[in-house]
């Protein structure tokens, strides 16, 4: 039912050696990649219809094409940074087939005109970095990086760099500050990080998922792999599904099928007995969406007309054993926490919300603390420095919108409670 | 053209181009006796009255003038009652907002060892100017601690302008003698 | 580095049609239309906008979300709205968040009446809160320094303070720690934030989170009136505000001038104003009586100088420094050289520089501005160190480093603060400067760089690597210069500046910094041996230098010293030799705010010195600009101005009355000096008048270069080291007396090298005995890595210890004997009481 | 942060205020320093002179191998933190001074960084760090009663450091914890007293669970449906 691109070799016994990788045709894209001009190489990844899959769904091929052209030091940095709650796949891919995504790296920093290439790998992974370590220095042996690739005119270094703990480093510019070495503080936009981004220079930066499609696309070319998935949405998509599914775990599927099929054909649904309540399409900065929206074809323009997001492809399964509050409490717990402070709204939005919804659980709120809360989730969105307020601000905006009267209920038990 | 109404009719309203004139009543008759002394005599009702109730001088100053709750006379200034602390800050809003520019604030900091005030400034000096005061009270309201409230005290004089000077030690405490209040309805 | 070139749009904002340079950003921008868009993190002079604070957002259209203002530049055509409804509910908003954690103890808080988030709050907020839930509370206040209290419940972290920290002093000591809505703004461990530059962010602070120690409570902005005028602590003459409350000096704060000090103040020139209002200030006239100082009536201690100066006659010598004005120059002068008929005076302690020197150094052609040093090619730092010459200038070097690009180039005996920005350094022996100038220049011609560079005791091929440099970096070039290097020698100087055609360059000049505060302006008005007013030939013939003025009062050959505001015991080389010469003088008068040890000990006649704050008259900035000081308070106690008092002894001994106002005085000044012709009070007011902008350059004539005059470098030997001094931004009677800076006022301390600590057994941190034939002196050791081998660095102008105690070259180190661990007052022992 | 710790003159000055105290914030799980002033005794902690700060010469090099990886050397603070961090057991003042003075930096600049990121500690730690994923998949599936389980079962061990994370981005196999950096899941809470066992032993914990044994759940999933 689905092509398996990413996840075909994934349990191959040793894939995360060269030698095992090879042998499975892996480095063969690269070749295939540096005999072809950049151009052509930007001009497959343009056909292939590749949406970024870090979350925000970008155009891979337009956004390489935004690096100027010319004789600067320009960097690629892929983002390993993998904090979305709910997301695991880069993790999944980086640990059997760190040499898919080298690959994916070198033939991207081909295509940009690049040469220096950073991996940012969050600092918990801390397995995935020590493979990925040995991978870069196997490929580094084996002439797939250094200088003078393979023989072509294509020079790239390549420095794995570990985080710290941080979410917000998953953040473009964050990460781009924490790469330099400061806080993983987000920067204001424009300049965009293609054209002023890393030590100032023009900075590419993609997902892991995203860098480890490319060598199958310039395997497959990028028409083809365009003809993937649905219009829109084009090819595959590993998928994170965890929460309350009999099957947790990563599925790589077809752009466009069905959410339900992901949820219970492959994950197995909800356990016997209980019923979907609510799911995060797309991690945990998603709008919530209810079993009514099961049936959503599962691609990024389907998701946003329903009115959430694919973000990261991770699905969170909410089944009707746990309050609505709960969940709203420890997302904004989350959020709170993992706010870097820089803008008011969302250090001080993010605040609130959480002592809202404490007072909430507390049995100390009216309904019209509700209606405070869904104004403060209005007033954070779209006037924070970066996506991370918003990305509180939109799931619990929607939980208030959709589950106002299980928030209702609570508040009058609690309130209850209390009396007696 | 239509005839000027009537003065008595009430509406009486000039045309645009005319000028009306009001003429008094005609002089003489029983009405101009009651006009001439109808008032007066209403007059000497209230004097004739008033000469039942008895003597009403009052005998100041061994009597003082009792007050109305809210006459505003020499300022207070105020300390909490159970710490005995002073509830002034020495913030200046009262001098910033004194249309006579007769209050002076130096502000200090409170140190563990000599707490003055509950905040973390006291007032080292707060002096009013009482012969330039106005009495207008906006201190008073200014003030965000309630630590100056305008009294009852109206007796202000003294032989020397500066000594109407008043610290702050004589602006917290007691006057000698209270001023009398007027009861309720008095 | 081309200076921004600006082109004019036009953008409309809320119904208004406003004229704009391109790029300026919004918020700025919109001002010129008489709109306020609210802002708390955006400061133009802290580099790129953060846009952090989110405040300034507005809706500009075709742009479908909020912008912020400060980070967007203005476009033409562009269309913005400040006051619709998107805009005013986000704004509402933001404030709404701001307000969420911060207290409301406004009564309480300093920055009271003068607070941005208040001015916002009442301007764009909401006027009310939906907030209920507890504030969060923490103790308050704290110290940050002993300079300033930290109020961190009412810090909205707008990143002010520690972008300041980070990207104009770059000390990047503040900083901020934890995330979210946990961070806060602080410091290592617990260390206190202790700069030269540090108070600025007390003034950038938009709430009372960063407040001054000393300012502390002290007054309302309703109680106070600001006094602009100018610091006169340092050649550097920043323009500053005196806070005034009951005629006393309570704050002062920056007065923004982009050609003088760029709106940041250091902490000596922020805080010193202490000194004005303490117990240790001479405000009366004293006489020594029976070899006891008493104080008396002014016509008693003018009756004594009177005297005292007929007597001595032209054997009078005279010394300016310190912060005396052109005014004073000028009519100290009058009275040595008209008046007593000598000719000699002097403002300066190095040797004396021949007169046409002087004028080719003060050709308009070779003078930069300060602003130059902001957008030059590159800078030559050359034989000073900026943060302790002239602190305000560092924050322009690094400005220009960090934002134009700017290559730093440095050469001095000392390690600098600025060596990690600069591209280069070159280390040469100390006091060699003129050799290194003269072996630079001829690096620069391919002349022969061996001889002079030995003699600068620096290697020949680093000073060839410094002329590529400069060769490399571009045609304008800035040379900024201690006037240290001008011992006796100016010629490698202007043959430097003649190798690099500097004349000829637009944007590329010399600045030159004095010893003396206004040190130029002194020099100018005739304050030199060999030079009348405005470099005129001098009518009696040359006088002698400070050092043969030294040396003839020792002999007995000058028998009276008249001192403005400077003491050469504490501040002039070869203490010994001033002290010989102050013990045989038989009249010292003395212009002094301060009993420092050479006044205390010596002076028959002490005038009480005006402070900076109530001085009236003219000052010159090192680049030419003539700046007006006026007066804040009124004189406290007996003070009186010293014109008026120098105008009266002239009057006294015979000379012609003067002018009957400093404005009179200022007006002869302006038409005795050629420089300063036709320049007018008037139109000093405000931002001065740099005179070589409107003076014509000076076409120096063919004269074959001058010689070069080589001296040899001493070299280190048999465990004895080469003697460096420099001058510390905290130095100065000033730094002593203000109780809140008095804990930075420098105690001697031997900078050594590791490897000569190693060498010579001694710690960090030790007491040790640094000592040569002529005298000896305590210090602490300071290991620095950078220090050269070979060479200790101790501190000039100190109360005691100074570095001018010992004349080197060589000096002994070696470990104190314990126990003497007396603690000394800073101005000395006695105490004064005044009548 | 606590409510408890108000012992600073602000404090005294507001229960003064009609004798009641003022509530704090409640929650705040890592803010310490806001409370702290500074030492006034210290000196200005500016970049450490190398004449004065001994660094352990196999750190030294470490340090100088990460700066050398990057363009620019600002860049090595994260990774240059983390060698002084194994080093020293935790991100101390001195192992701060060490690596600020390898790097040229400001001991600020690097304290500033550590307090940002969560894996630096900036007060002494235990030799194990177990890290508890509570974040919202993991809860779902019973993160909250393990962490709890593992607190009760190392019982203020100071050796071993119990600390909730956010999603750690195994979710697959929550609920899941992170011993000294090796994923381990799905965990039952009742394997957490053998999990503090083991690490008392100095033994892998529960190595059936490694992470890393763990075929990826498509290719289960084809496997589990062939196998029918």
């Amino acid at each position: 039912m689905s092509s398996l691109l990413l996840m075909r070799d994934i349990d191959e016994p040793g894939l995360a050696d060269i030698a095992v990788y090879e042998r499975r045709g892996g480095y063969k894209s690269l070749r295939k990649a540096l005999a072809m001009t950049s151009d052509a190489v930007l001009a497959e990844l343009d056909a292939s219809g590749l949406r970024g899959r870090g979350g925000a769904g970008f155009p891979a091929g337009r956004k390489a094409s935004f690096l100027p052209k010319g004789d600067m030091d320009k960097y690629l940095v892929c983002n390993a940074d993998e904090s979305e709650p709910g997301t695991f796949k880069d993790r999944e891919l980086m640990q059997k087939s760190p040499h898919m995504l080298i690959e994916g790296i070198v033939i991207a920093a081909h295509a940009a005109g690049v040469n220096h290439a950073f991996i940012y790998i969050r600092g918990e992974y801390e397995e995935q970095a020590k493979i990925l370590d040995l991978a870069i220095a196997q490929a580094r042996a084996n002439g797939y990086i250094g200088e003078r690739i393979l023989g072509s005119g294509v020079s790239l270094s390549l420095v794995l760099h570990r985080g710290a703990g941080a979410y917000i480093c998953g953040e473009e510019t964050g990460l781009l500050d924490s790469l330099e070495g400061k806080r993983g503080n987000p920067r204001l936009k424009p300049p965009f990080p293609a054209i002023e981004g890393l030590y100032g220079g023009p900075t590419l930066i993609n997902n892991v998922e995203t860098l480890a499609t490319m060598p199958h696309i310039i395997e497959m070319g990028g028409a083809k792999y365009a003809k993937l998935g649905v219009s829109g949405s084009s090819g595959t998509k590993v998928v994170s599904v965890s929460g309350h599914v009999t099957r947790p775990g990563n599925y790589e599927i077809d752009l466009g099928i069905p959410s339900r099929e992901i949820i219970y054909d492959l994950a197995g649904g909800p356990p016997a007995g209980r019923q979907v309540k609510l799911w995060f399409p797309g991690g945990s900065s998603a709008p919530v969406l209810t079993a009514e929206d099961l049936d959503v074809p599962y691609d990024f323009d389907s998701l946003a007309k329903a009115g959430s997001m694919l973000g990261s492809g991770a699905i969170i399964v909410v089944d009707d054993s746990t309050p609505v509050l709960d969940v709203a409490l420890k997302l904004a717990k989350f959020y709170r926490h993992e706010s870097c402070g820089k803008c008011t709204p969302c250090r001080e939005g993010t605040n609130w919300t959480v002592r809202m919804l404490e007072r909430i659980d507390g049995g100390e709120a009216t309904p019209m603390d509700l209606d405070i809360m869904a104004s403060v989730q209005d007033h954070i969105i779209g006037n924070c420095l970066c996506v991370l307020g918003d990305a509180m601000a939109m799931p619990i905006g929607s939980m208030i919108v959709k589950f106002r009267d299980e928030f209702e209920a609570h508040l009058q038990s609690r309130q209850l409670a209390g009396a007696i | 053209m239509s005839p000027a109404p009537s003065p008595s009719k009430g509406n009486w309203t000039p045309g645009d181009d005319q000028i009306a004139v009001q003429r008094a009543p005609e002089p003489g008759g029983a009405g101009g006796a009651y006009r001439a002394f109808g008032e007066t005599l209403r007059g000497l009702k209230t004097t004739f009255a008033r000469v039942v109730e008895g003597v009403n001088t009052i005998q100041y100053p061994e009597e003082k003038v009792a007050v109305y709750p809210r006459f505003r006379g020499r300022h207070k200034l105020h300390r909490f009652e159970e710490s005995g602390l002073e509830k002034c800050v020495g913030c200046s809003l009262c001098a910033a907002a004194c249309p006579a520019d007769c209050i002076r604030v130096v502000a200090a900091e409170n140190t563990p060892e000599m707490r003055v005030s509950a905040g973390e400034r006291y007032a080292a000096v707060y002096e009013i100017n009482l012969s330039r005061c106005i009495f207008c009270g906006y201190c008073e309201v200014a003030c965000p601690f309630d630590a100056i409230t305008m009294g009852h005290d109206y007796e202000l004089s003294d032989y020397n302008r500066s000594d109407l000077i008043f610290t702050k030690e004589m602006l917290l405490a007691e006057p000698l003698e209270a001023t009398p209040l007027r009861a309720q309805g008095e | 580095m081309p200076r921004p070139h600006q082109n004019l749009i036009t953008f409309s904002v809320d119904g208004r049609e406003v004229q704009a340079p391109e790029n300026m950003m919004l918020a700025d921008a919109a001002k010129l239309g008489d709109v306020e868009i609210p802002v708390f993190c955006y400061e133009p002079k802290l580099g790129h906008p953060v846009g952090a604070c989110r405040m300034c957002l507005v809706e500009i259209e075709g742009i479908p979300k909020l912008q912020t203002a400060c980070s967007t530049a203005v476009k033409d055509g562009m269309v913005v709205h400040t006051q619709s409804e998107r805009a005013r509910v986000a704004q509402q908003a933001v404030v709404e968040f701001l307000l969420i954690n911060h207290p409301l103890d406004c009564p309480v808080c300093d920055k009271g009446g003068e607070c941005p988030l208040q001015d916002i709050t009442f301007g764009w907020g909401g006027g009310k809160s939906r907030f209920i839930e507890p504030k969060r509370h923490f103790r308050k206040p704290l110290e940050l320094s002993p300079l300033i209290a930290i109020d961190r419940e009412r810090c909205i972290l707008c990143y002010r303070c520690v972008r300041y920290s980070q990207e104009v002093a770059e000390d990047y000591q503040l900083v901020l720690l934890e995330r979210g809505e946990n961070t806060f703004v602080g410091t290592f461990d617990g260390h206190p934030y202790v700069a030269p530059f540090s108070g600025n962010i007390i003034e950038l602070c938009p709430v009372g989170a960063l407040t001054s120690r000393p300012y502390r409570f002290r007054a309302r902005p309703w109680d106070i009136e600001g006094s602009g005028s100018l610091c006169t602590l340092c050649p550097a003459q920043c323009n500053v505000t005196f806070t005034v409350r009951d005629d006393r000096v309570l704050r002062v704060l920056a007065r923004d001038h982009h050609e003088v000090d760029d709106g940041w103040l250091c902490d000596k020139g922020r805080f010193a104003y202490q000194a004005v209002h303490v117990d240790e200030r001479i405000t009366a006239p004293m006489i020594r009586d029976g070899g006891e100082l008493r104080t008396v009536s002014w016509e008693r201690a003018l009756a004594e100088a009177t005297s005292g100066l007929r007597r001595a006659g032209a054997k009078t010598a005279a010394l300016a420094g310190g912060g005396a004005t052109n005014e004073e120059g000028l009519l100290l002068g009058r009275l040595l050289r008209d008046v007593l008929g000598s000719p000699h005076l002097d403002s300066r302690s190095g040797g004396a520089v021949s007169l046409a020197d002087w004028r080719a150094l003060s050709d308009p052609a070779l003078a930069a501005t300060v602003s130059d040093l902001e957008f030059a090619n590159a800078v030559l730092v050359l034989d000073c160190e900026p943060v302790d010459d002239a602190p305000i200038l560092e924050l322009r070097i690094r400005k220009g480093v960090r934002r134009n690009g700017v290559a730093l180039l440095l050469a001095s005996a000392r390690p600098s603060a600025l060596d990690p920005s600069a591209t280069e350094t070159l280390r040469f022996a100390p006091g060699r400067g003129a050799e290194l100038a003269w072996a630079l220049a001829a690096a620069l011609q391919d002349g022969a760089v061996d001889a002079p560079a030995a003699a600068a005791g620096a290697s020949a091929e680093e000073v060839r690597k410094l002329a590529r440099a400069l060769r490399e970096a571009g045609e304008e070039i800035v040379i900024l210069y201690g006037e240290q290097l001008l011992d006796g020698d100016a010629g490698g100087l202007l043959a430097l500046a003649d190798a690099l055609g500097i004349a000829e360059i637009e944007g590329a000049g010399l600045i030159g910094i004095p010893e003396a505060a206004n040190g130029r302006g002194l020099r100018e008005a005739g304050v030199l041996p060999n030079g009348g007013p405005g470099f005129s030939a001098p009518p009696l013939g040359d006088g002698l230098d400070a050092a043969a003025i030294a040396a003839k009062l020792g002999d007995g050959e000058l028998s009276a010293l008249y001192l403005l505001g400077v003491d050469p015991l504490r501040s002039f080389p070869d203490a010994g030799a001033w002290e010989q010469a102050l013990e045989h003088a038989t009249t010292v008068i003395a212009h002094a705010a301060f009993l420092t040890p050479g006044v205390r000990e010596h002076a028959t006649v002490i005038f009480p010195a005006e402070s900076s704050a109530e001085k009236e008259g003219t000052v010159t900035h090192p680049d030419g600009r003539v700046q007006r000081l006026r007066p804040a308070i009124g004189h406290p106690g007996d003070v009186r101005a010293e014109w008026r008092t120098l105008s009266e002894l002239a009057r006294l001994l015979g000379g012609a009355a003067g002018p009957a106002t400093a404005a009179g005085v200022s007006a002869e000044l302006f038409a005795s000096v050629g420089l300063y012709n036709g320049l007018e009070l008037e139109e000093l007011a405000g931002h001065g008048v740099r005179w070589p902008a409107r003076a014509p350059a000076v076409a120096r004539s063919g004269e074959a270069a001058a010689k070069p005059k080589l001296r040899r470098a001493a070299q280190a030997k048999g465990g004895r080291l080469l003697l460096g001094s420099y001058r510390s931004i905290w130095a100065g009677p000033e730094v002593e007396a203000s109780p809140a800076l008095r804990f930075l006022a420098p105690r001697q301390r031997v900078e050594l090298s590791p490897r000569d600590a190693a060498k010579l057994g001694v710690l960090h941190g030790e007491e040790v005995l640094v000592s040569d034939d002529q005298g000896e002196l305590r210090a602490t050791v300071v290991l620095r890595d950078s220090t050269p081998s070979g060479t200790a660095f101790l501190e000039r102008d100190l109360a005691r210890d100074g570095a001018n105690r010992l004349r080197g070259p060589l000096v002994e180190v070696r470990t104190a004997p314990s126990g003497n661990g007396d603690v000394e007052t800073l101005l000395g022992e006695e105490e004064l009481t005044h009548a | 942060m606590s409510p408890s710790n108000g012992g600073g003159a602000g404090f005294e000055y507001n229960q003064e205020l009609g004798g009641r105290a003022i509530p704090r914030s409640r929650d705040g799980s890592r803010s310490p320093g806001w409370d702290d002033p500074v030492d006034l005794d210290k000196d200005p902690a500016a970049v450490p002179d190398p004449a004065l700060i001994d660094v352990p010469p196999e750190l030294r090099r470490e340090f100088e191998e990460i700066i050398g990886r990057y363009p620019e050397r600002h860049s090595a603070a994260l990774p240059v933190l983390a060698a002084a961090q194994r080093h020293h057991g935790w991100c101390s003042p001195q192992a701060i001074l060490q690596a600020a003075s390898v790097m040229r930096v400001t001991p600020g600049y690097l304290t500033s960084v550590a307090t940002f990121y969560d894996m630096f500690e900036l007060a002494p730690s235990g030799r194990h760090q177990v890290y508890v994923c509570t974040n919202i998949s993991c809860s779902l599936r019973g993160a909250d009663e393990l962490y709890a389980a593992l607190e009760a079962a190392v019982d203020g061990d100071p050796d071993i450091n119990v600390r909730h994370f956010e999603c750690l981005g195994a979710c697959d196999i929550a609920p899941m914890v992170s011993v000294d950096q090796v994923y381990y899941g799905p965990l039952q809470t009742s394997d957490a007293e053998r999990l503090v066992a083991d690490l008392r032993a100095e033994r892998e914990p529960l190595p059936e669970l490694a992470l890393a044994l763990r075929p990826n759940a498509d290719a289960a999933l084809e496997e589990d449906e062939a196998a029918k």
